[in-house]
């Protein structure tokens, strides 16, 4: 080959990824070493894991990550609106360690083994996929080492064993999709038959069982399509999916995808007519809505796995307002669901220390957190269920619009569901209790 | 020529690739004891001849027959335990052994064909055998010296001394004395067939060089595109017009390459 | 009527996609005897850097039309750079030692690519949805199709058509022939081999870039996305037979009509079609429907 | 029979480091746990390298071995360390001698990339059924030895320090037995091998087999160190990628090799992951360039320059 060729297409080369570097650095790069603060007071170490590579890191893993990052630094420096101004966690300083959650869940046992016996972190709050929760729950409590799960859904965790050292801060993945199927109810009566597609793993089926045990209770007319899509996670191309989704008979599309997934869904869905033919129902929608801007279409109803993101922006607590802010002004956008979950966790570690009294130990944060009841950021988080470790909280649904005024997508119609009308009392696995005609709700 | 029954026994021997005639009806019988060299020009069949006989390549149509037994269909190692061995044109040894290893491995294996697995190579036995072959063969001095490090006249020893390990009745040379200098030829083939006399080997080889052939051989088979063209002794067939024009002279034209 | 249309036509959507990833790797083993890991970076790589720019350009106000303008220049830009900085660069040393020992140099190429990209565009997906908009939707068979998704069938039958022309009908396939068939033969028949090895390896690079860059409107451009695709395009070129342009096309198709009829009658076994079809030909074909020849040693 | 210098090096080096673990942090005790027990995997990859064979999807018996002791826990509430074991390197086993029938004619990177297919085929079919725990896989209850459950993860690390001692002292002795000498000679001359009247293949045969059972073996004791089982951390090629990777940095010099390699392996990874949690995969890579450039002989033919000739450090 022509030598004068190939130094042309060098410098050709050289210079674009010198754009590319220079012209759109992302701004949460920087490794903000989390505010080494000059008191000598106590110092504690929280491990973070979220998805730092991978389909999942840009649309739940750096929100994820930045949520809790924000959290940390306002409690290090008291800035947090009350009743949560008290510096620091039970007066100790968190450093924070960021943690790549990808990889599988083997690898995640071995990385979090390392955390707890060679690296001594205090506390582990985080956790994105349920593989990995549900994988961890049994290692942290062979460990007996503190954890807080941020935002894994699938409700087995609690459902199979007793546990001591783990908890999760945001209702399980049941929440989701019996307020789905009752907004549903409420919105679209008229409702004959429905279809879905789901990652292929203990997420996917459950979100499916769930929404589905629950519309043949309340919509017994309604039909549930036999050739439900369960494609790998991250295959990325829907498109044969799409296909025999238009051609089924059903008149709804439920979806609990996620991640780049949800994003790549919801795309070529959009090209292909499907949102207009047929209704979508996305459970962990409320990640696209402001990343996709006016590709996102209108007349989705849209969840965001609890009062979190978009449906609760014009929630005006002190406390809502100013993580809305703060996030904003930290990272430029407005915060979505993970960075409310993740938050939230880091506010209950934070609630946990407060209460267990200086340097706790992993049963005494247990114990200070166990059954507790706060007010987080958007929400009230009631700890009541497998034994006080599994927090219960309202779960919402809109429906989607673009604000060609604003130029962003908002939510209209939203209607939350109390706790108590989507989730199962204490001692009642999900699946009985739909099946057994949700006794008890109280909605 | 000695009249004992043949030892080998071929029949309508044809190999065809595609187009190409390799083999065209040879027949041949051949005696026990006998030292015969195969002469021919480059792609006359000689090569393909050997490979068809230790069952390397499998013939299109025809027999060979060992001692009585038919060998076409049965695969190399077998044929190797019948008791027929070879040698290669370009030596054919394990390049990062030393020569002892090399030899080792053929004793091993020659002893002990179910191969024991549990059994240690290096016994005291095999190492008085390895002794003897290094003797009868002259590699005492490179026992311990890497093939790869080695000169191709010792290559080609060791190559053979390989092939002989396992006892054959009937040994194929092919092109021993390729590769090896003018003025070491005739010792090199005094060594071989000195150690291959001694066990009264019947062999055969593919020889280029005229003068080996005249020297060592008491019969000569002249290949030309696939035939036969002369089986006789090596003086006759030195004077032989056909082979003259077939063989020898095409061998002057392309000398080497 | 309106379901086997809609199956053929995903089948064949979905066919045209693997063939254009596997059709780079196919060729790279066919000629050089690498299976080259990294193929799935030149798939990455190629999307983002399609997505990037058309994103840009679209921002800049350019018409979108140019979307595919940029595609084919990502996919070529990214294939001559990619391809020729790792084959001169560290291919080109490796060429006499083990050929596993490459594919395992391969591996450790597609693990630094993977960060890189990482580095270079961030975490934060792009969309590159212009060209995909701007062909708008059609009526087919009782359901909507995009244009663009369809026309992954004219890019795939344009790249066979392609690939055969050249193999066949040019002075360059006689010349790939050759050292496919024997590398050796090659040298002695006076070819510049290592010539062909560069030429070879950024030609199936421009492919796997292509594939990438020809995808990217229709997806989420994020991390972790060459990974899938070294499985499937791995998968077709084992059905078809390594090294075989023919094979792949072959494999492409099986692979993907099975798998659109799957998706649409029975969905759960959808992953399973990938993987059966490929069990099945490796327990009675292990070389492939289209084994290419190979030389006789001795 | 096992008076040679490596096996001493290795009973020795094995009594001290069981004794040591008894004083180790847990977090270095597991290093060791996760290292010997991939090294079980790298054992048999070295044997098959020695023979000139590199198999690109190994991970397919290191899956199995880790699936039968999640099968057997989960189904049958097996929880005997050694029976789980057996039963991984015994599914594997079986399941390798079955391939090996395939394989043993294959060569080079035709070998490679059928083993990738093979392990493959496995993974699309864990990660499809339900029944097999799915993406998810399973979590795996603690190992009983004999019937006693321990307190500590120490008893196990103790047995795969032992296990993972008599393998290499095993794969050691094969290793001079006349198959085993075999290894080379095939890697340098098949045609020689064959025409000095012993199978080719039936050799790969064998050899292909004991990879397998050493890998399964390796799977089942990873298995029952983690805790866990997922097809992406046992059955994907990325796994078949890695053990190969630590095959090529350990070197196929000696059987100690491996676990030094695995060793090493485990600590850089660790460390990758901890200093730079978006690029270690970058550092990864670039090491394994690094090795197959510039340290073709792995981590054993530094460890030999460094010692001079003696093979013991």
């Amino acid at each position: 080959m022509n030598k004068g060729l190939v130094a042309v297409l060098a410098a050709l080369v050289v210079g674009a990824v010198a754009f590319m570097l220079t012209s759109e650095k992302p701004s949460e790069e920087k490794k903000e070493a989390t505010a080494p603060v000059a008191d000598e007071g106590e110092q504690i170490t929280i491990a973070v894991p979220s998805f730092l590579t991978g389909g999942a890191a840009g649309p739940f893993g750096i929100p994820a990550m930045n949520g809790a990052k924000m959290v940390v630094d306002a409690i290090n420096k008291g800035k947090l609106p009350a009743p949560y101004n008290t510096k620091g966690f039970g007066g100790a300083t968190a450093s924070l360690i960021e943690l790549d959650e990808g990889g599988g869940a083997t690898k995640q046992v071995a990385e979090y083994r390392n955390l707890v016996e060679k690296r001594n972190v205090d506390a582990v709050v985080g956790y994105i996929s349920s593989g990995n929760c549900q994988a961890l729950a049994p290692i942290a409590e062979e460990l007996k080492q503190f954890t807080i799960f941020a935002t894994c859904g699938t409700p087995r965790i609690f459902e199979e064993a007793p546990r001591q050292y783990v908890f999760r801060t945001m209702s399980h993945a049941t929440a989701d999709n019996t307020a789905a199927a009752m907004y549903v109810k409420e919105n679209f009566p008229g409702m004959k038959g429905y279809t879905g597609i789901q990652q292929n793993y203990a997420w996917g089926q459950d979100s499916w069982r769930d929404f589905d045990l629950t519309l043949k209770q309340i919509m017994p007319n309604s039909k549930a399509s036999d050739n439900v899509q369960f494609p790998k996670i991250f295959a990325g191309q829907y498109g044969s999916e799409i296909s025999a989704m238009s051609l089924d008979s059903a008149d709804l599309v439920h979806s609990s995808f996620w991640g780049g997934d949800l994003e790549a869904f919801i795309f070529q869905g959009a090209a292909r007519g499907l949102f207009a033919k047929k209704t979508g129902v996305l459970t962990v929608g409320g990640t696209a809505a402001y990343r996709l801007g006016k590709k996102l279409p209108n007349g989705i109803v849209l969840g965001a796995r609890g009062p979190y993101g978009i449906l609760v922006r014009d929630r005006d607590s002190v406390l809502n307002q100013w993580f809305i802010n703060t996030y904003k002004n930290l990272y430029g956008t407005y915060p979505s669901g993970p960075a409310y979950q993740y938050g939230q966790a880091i506010l209950a570690a934070k609630i946990a220390y407060d209460k267990a009294g200086s340097d706790p130990s992993s049963e005494q944060l247990a114990g200070a957190l166990r059954g507790i009841t706060f007010e987080s950021f958007s929400t009230k988080v009631e700890m009541s269920l497998g034994g006080g470790h599994q927090a219960v909280t309202e779960n919402g649904y809109g429906i989607t619009k673009y604000d060609e005024v604003n130029g962003e997508n908002i939510v209209t119609d939203v209607k939350f569901y109390p706790a108590s009308c989507i989730m199962p009392p204490d001692g009642v696995g999900s699946v009985e209790w739909i099946k057994g005609g949700m006794k008890g709700a109280k909605c | 020529m000695i009249s004992n029954p043949p030892i080998l026994q071929v029949r309508d021997l044809v190999k065809k690739f595609g187009a190409v005639v390799a083999a065209n009806d040879i027949n041949v019988d051949i005696s026990k004891g006998e030292i015969v060299g195969i002469i021919g020009a480059n792609g006359a069949g000689k090569t393909c001849f050997v490979n068809m006989v230790t069952g390397y390549l499998p013939p299109t149509a025809g027999s060979i027959k060992f001692e009585g037994e038919e060998l076409v269909g049965l695969e190399t190692r077998k044929i190797t335990h019948a008791g027929i061995s070879r040698s290669f044109q370009v030596s054919q040894v394990f390049h990062s052994m030393t020569v002892g290893e090399n030899l080792m491995i053929a004793l091993a294996i020659a002893n002990n064909r179910a191969l024991d697995a549990l059994s240690l190579m290096d016994t005291p036995e095999l190492r008085s055998k390895l002794d003897n072959v290094l003797n009868r063969y002259k590699l005492n001095a490179q026992k311990d010296t890497t093939v790869s490090a080695l000169a191709q006249g010792v290559r080609k020893l060791l190559d053979i001394a390989m092939a002989v390990v396992s006892k054959p009745r009937i040994l194929l040379l092919d092109e021993p004395t390729s590769g090896i200098s003018v003025e070491e030829k005739f010792d090199f083939m005094d060594i071989v067939m000195g150690a291959l006399k001694e066990d009264g080997v019947t062999v055969l080889f593919v020889e280029h060089d005229m003068e080996i052939v005249a020297r060592y051989v008491s019969r000569v088979l002249a290949f030309y595109q696939g035939e036969i063209i002369a089986d006789m002794p090596p003086k006759k067939a030195l004077a032989d017009k056909k082979v003259q024009e077939f063989v020898i002279g095409k061998e002057h034209h392309k000398k080497k390459k | 009527m309106d379901t086997f249309l809609t199956i053929l036509l995903d089948g064949l959507q979905f066919s045209s996609y693997l063939f254009i990833v596997s059709a780079g790797l196919t060729i790279i083993f066919g000629v050089m005897k690498i299976l080259n890991v990294a193929h799935g970076s030149f798939y990455a790589w190629g999307a983002y850097t399609a997505a990037f720019f058309i994103g840009k350009f679209s921002d800049m106000g350019m018409p979108d039309a140019l979307g595919f303008l940029i595609i084919i220049a990502a996919a070529v830009v990214v294939g001559v750079v990619l391809g020729f900085i790792i084959e001169q660069g560290i291919l080109k040393y490796m060429y006499q030692r083990d050929e596993v020992l490459i594919v395992l140099a391969t591996f450790g190429l597609f693990l630094v690519l993977e960060d890189i990209i990482l580095i270079a565009f961030g975490t934060d997906p792009y969309f590159a949805y212009q060209p995909m908009a701007l062909l708008a939707a059609v009526e087919i068979g009782g359901i909507t199709r995009d244009v663009y998704g369809l026309t992954l069938i004219g890019v795939a039958t344009l790249v066979a058509i392609g690939c055969w022309w050249l193999l066949n009908k040019t002075k360059w396939g006689t010349i790939l022939k050759a050292v496919i068939f024997d590398r050796e033969m090659g040298i002695s028949m006076g070819i510049n081999v290592p010539l062909v090895y560069t030429l070879t390896f950024i030609g199936g690079a421009i492919l796997g870039g292509l594939g990438g860059a020809y995808i990217a409107p229709t997806i989420s451009v994020a991390p972790g996305l060459g990974t899938e695709v070294i499985v499937l395009s791995f998968a077709v070129v084992v059905v078809g037979g390594m090294g075989s342009i023919a094979g792949a096309a072959i494999g492409s198709l099986i692979i993907g009509l099975l798998r659109a009829v799957a998706v649409h009658e029975l969905p759960q076994v959808e992953l399973f079609v990938v993987f059966a079809v490929m069990a099945v030909v490796l327990v009675f074909r292990p070389e492939g429907l289209f084994a290419p020849a190979k030389p006789r040693k001795i | 029979m096992f008076n040679d210098k490596t096996s001493k090096f290795l009973l020795v080096a094995g009594l001290l480091l069981i004794l040591g673990g008894a004083f180790a942090p847990n977090w270095i005790v597991n290093q060791f746990m996760f290292g010997f027990s991939r090294a079980l995997a790298i054992l048999g990859l070295m044997v098959l390298w020695r023979t000139g064979l590199v198999s690109f999807g190994h991970a397919f018996y290191f899956g199995l071995g880790a699936y039968a002791v999640a099968i057997l826990d989960i189904k049958l509430g097996v929880t005997d360390v050694f029976l789980r074991l057996i039963a991984g390197a015994l599914v594997a086993g079986t399941a390798g001698f079955l391939v090996g029938f395939i394989m043993r004619n294959y060569r080079n990177i035709f070998f490679a990339m059928l083993n990738t297919a093979i392990s493959m085929v496995l993974f699309g079919i864990v990660v499809k059924t339900e029944a097999l725990g799915s993406t998810d896989g399973f979590a795996i209850s603690m190992s009983t030895i004999l019937g006693v459950s321990p307190e500590t993860k120490y008893p196990l690390f103790v047995i795969i320090t032992l296990v993972g001692m008599v393998a290499a002292i095993l794969v050691n002795y094969y290793l001079k037995t006349t198959f085993g000498k075999l290894t080379t000679a095939i890697r340098d001359n098949e045609i020689r091998v064959e025409y000095l009247g012993f199978s080719v293949a039936h050799a790969i045969h064998l050899k292909y087999s004991i990879s397998a059972i050493l890998a399964g073996g390796a799977g089942a004791l990873m298995a029952m160190s983690l805790g866990q089982v997922d097809p992406e951390s046992m059955i994907n090629w990325t796994v078949s990628g890695e053990l190969v990777f630590i095959t090529i940095l350990s070197g196929p010099g000696n059987v100690i090799a491996p676990f030094i390699g695995s060793l090493v392996f485990e600590v850089l990874r660790t460390y990758a992951f901890e200093l730079a949690p978006q690029a270690w995969q970058l550092i990864m890579g670039a090491t394994f360039l690094t090795i197959i450039f510039f340290i073709p002989g792995g981590i054993w033919s530094v460890l030999e320059k460094i010692g001079g000739k003696k093979n013991d450090k």
